[in-house]
């Protein structure tokens, strides 16, 4: 077998950037002829002509598409909606989401600002959801993160994500006011 | 200790007596039913010697062939009600057996055509993307990250904010921003071409909310593409890295 | 943007085959010119010094590795479970493929067996799936193969099977119960 077609099949199909060390040992050619063929193949891509780049990165090569095209390439994903958030809105969304649930008056002490609109842009965006209220003096609105923040930070699999170690036990929480409880 | 085989040798009372039939290298269409059923009863028998489960199919099988078979001997006699009526396979004569055979084996080898296509098949790979893989190299707003695994990066956070519970309480004044963090994250990535350790973010004694922030100036960041982070195995240390 | 970088771009990222009329929506290309950078592409990537192909598959194109690498790219999948199908799930899909949309009775009257758990596994692959109930009493439900089926076997269309004589029409079936009516 040859090794340009053999180190462009791998890169294709390799979920991760391909170093040359295990490029070479996956292939069993030595590492020069490796480089050789990467070089002559990041060249044949890089024309104008063709719609792909082999990039390095982290040490390793991966087959990529030209940035270029971009704009034509992200049409396949339409729908999946990527703009970003304002920085109040990133801070409020963190805070929810390692306080969950949590309400508006817990935010505004954390932040400092009223956080009222922020809240109903998250809300409308669908980053964060009422869960219920809070056990409390006015019963105040509680409020968790949803699905649809997992998947803008591009979190996949919820019940991946090791959630319950890293929820703080909320009776230590630092950002309250003295003499202010949370019980819920 | 004794166990029953499962497997049978043959998928169904078809494809046995399809074999019988080939064995014998006699042409469906010229098919003896009485010998066909003697070998069909005695490959069941054997299967029971054998210990081996016979499922009800072919315990019907048998009974249709044995039907049909006094249904030669005897002709006109077996018109009676049929206890086998509702039983899968329903089959009043040999001409009806010759075609459900010629059926079976059309599908039979239609099956094995499948199973070249499947074989071909498995030897073409096309990209997958489960992984998160870069799909995308636009500078300005990217699809997904390259070589995260977010998983492996809340593990990460996890961990740190198990550190923080176990690390003497400091109450900070909540003085730390995402953009000031993503900036201060990108300048102490400039010129580290090997990447940082994703701990190293985390200065000891910072408070909670210092770590809430950088973590999200670093989701923020990646999103962005402005930053990657690997992971050489499922155990190893997280590293960031500045995007080119 | 020229057309034939941009379709091989498409053709990498899609995560699913592409067809003529949806290259072309994406490239906003007319279809003659989508076909004609196919076409290029294909003569490019057939070339022995090129790892990867253009495949027609499930009335769509696709990139994937040539055939005779596989011993060299499999390597990178090791480990992984390249399971095979079953020759029971193999004959229901032949039964399902050529008779489609068929009843489970149907396919148990042509294998002899019980196919409820073969039936499940396979919807469960996504190799079938249900297309409505045959009027018949009982209203028993019908079953078609998919795309994902198409896939798996590498087929461009169902009609690429082998055709056989023995293939019957489906109103001549001689194995129905007398009475009982196809009509689907």
């Amino acid at each position: 077998m040859l090794i340009k077609p053999l180190v462009e099949a791998l890169l294709f199909v390799a979920e991760e950037p391909l170093s040359l060390d295990r490029l070479a040992e996956i292939t069993e050619f030595p590492v020069q002829d490796v480089r050789l063929a990467l070089r002559e193949l990041q060249q044949e891509y890089a024309a104008d002509d063709s719609g792909l780049q082999v990039m390095e990165i982290a040490k390793g090569y991966q087959l990529a598409t030209k940035p270029e095209l971009a704009p034509v390439v992200e049409k396949l994903f339409k729908g999946e909606n990527r703009y970003t958030l304002s920085q109040a809105a990133l801070e409020t969304l963190a805070i929810i989401a390692y306080r969950q649930p949590v309400t508006r008056v817990d935010i505004e002490n954390i932040r400092g600002v009223k956080v009222d609109g922020v809240l109903e842009t998250l809300l409308k965006r669908r980053f964060i959801r009422t869960a219920g209220r809070k056990d409390a003096p006015g019963r105040p609105i509680l409020y968790s993160t949803t699905r649809e923040f997992l998947k803008y930070f591009g979190l996949k699999d919820v019940s991946e994500l090791p959630r319950s170690d890293m929820d703080l036990p909320r009776e230590r929480s630092l950002f309250e006011e003295p003499g202010q409880t949370i019980t819920t | 200790m004794d166990y029953l085989v499962k497997q049978p040798a043959f998928e169904g009372p078809f494809a046995l007596l399809f074999h019988l039939i080939e064995k014998a290298e006699v042409d469906i269409y010229e098919i003896s039913v009485a010998e066909i059923t003697a070998q069909y009863l005695e490959y069941l028998q054997a299967m029971q010697e054998l210990n081996l489960e016979v499922a009800s199919e072919f315990l019907v099988m048998a009974a249709t062939l044995l039907k049909l078979k006094s249904k030669k001997l005897l002709p006109g006699t077996f018109e009676t009600v049929d206890e086998l009526e509702d039983a899968m396979i329903t089959i009043d004569s040999q001409e009806e057996l010759v075609q459900r055979l010629l059926e079976y084996r059309h599908f039979r080898s239609v099956a094995e055509e499948l199973r070249r296509f499947e074989q071909a098949q498995k030897r073409v790979f096309a990209r997958s993307l489960s992984g998160e893989k870069v799909v995308i190299v636009n500078p300005e707003k990217e699809m997904s990250a390259a070589g995260i695994t977010l998983p492996g990066l809340m593990q990460a956070f996890a961990h740190l904010l198990a550190d923080f519970e176990r690390q003497p309480r400091e109450v900070n004044v909540d003085e730390f921003t995402v953009k000031d963090k993503m900036k201060l994250i990108m300048t102490s990535l400039r010129g580290q071409s090997s990447g940082i350790d994703f701990f190293s973010l985390f200065p000891k004694g910072a408070g909670l909310s210092e770590i809430i922030i950088t973590f999200f100036s670093l989701l923020e960041l990646i999103r962005l593409r402005k930053i990657s982070v690997w992971q050489t195995g499922p155990m190893e240390s997280l590293l960031i890295m500045r995007k080119v």
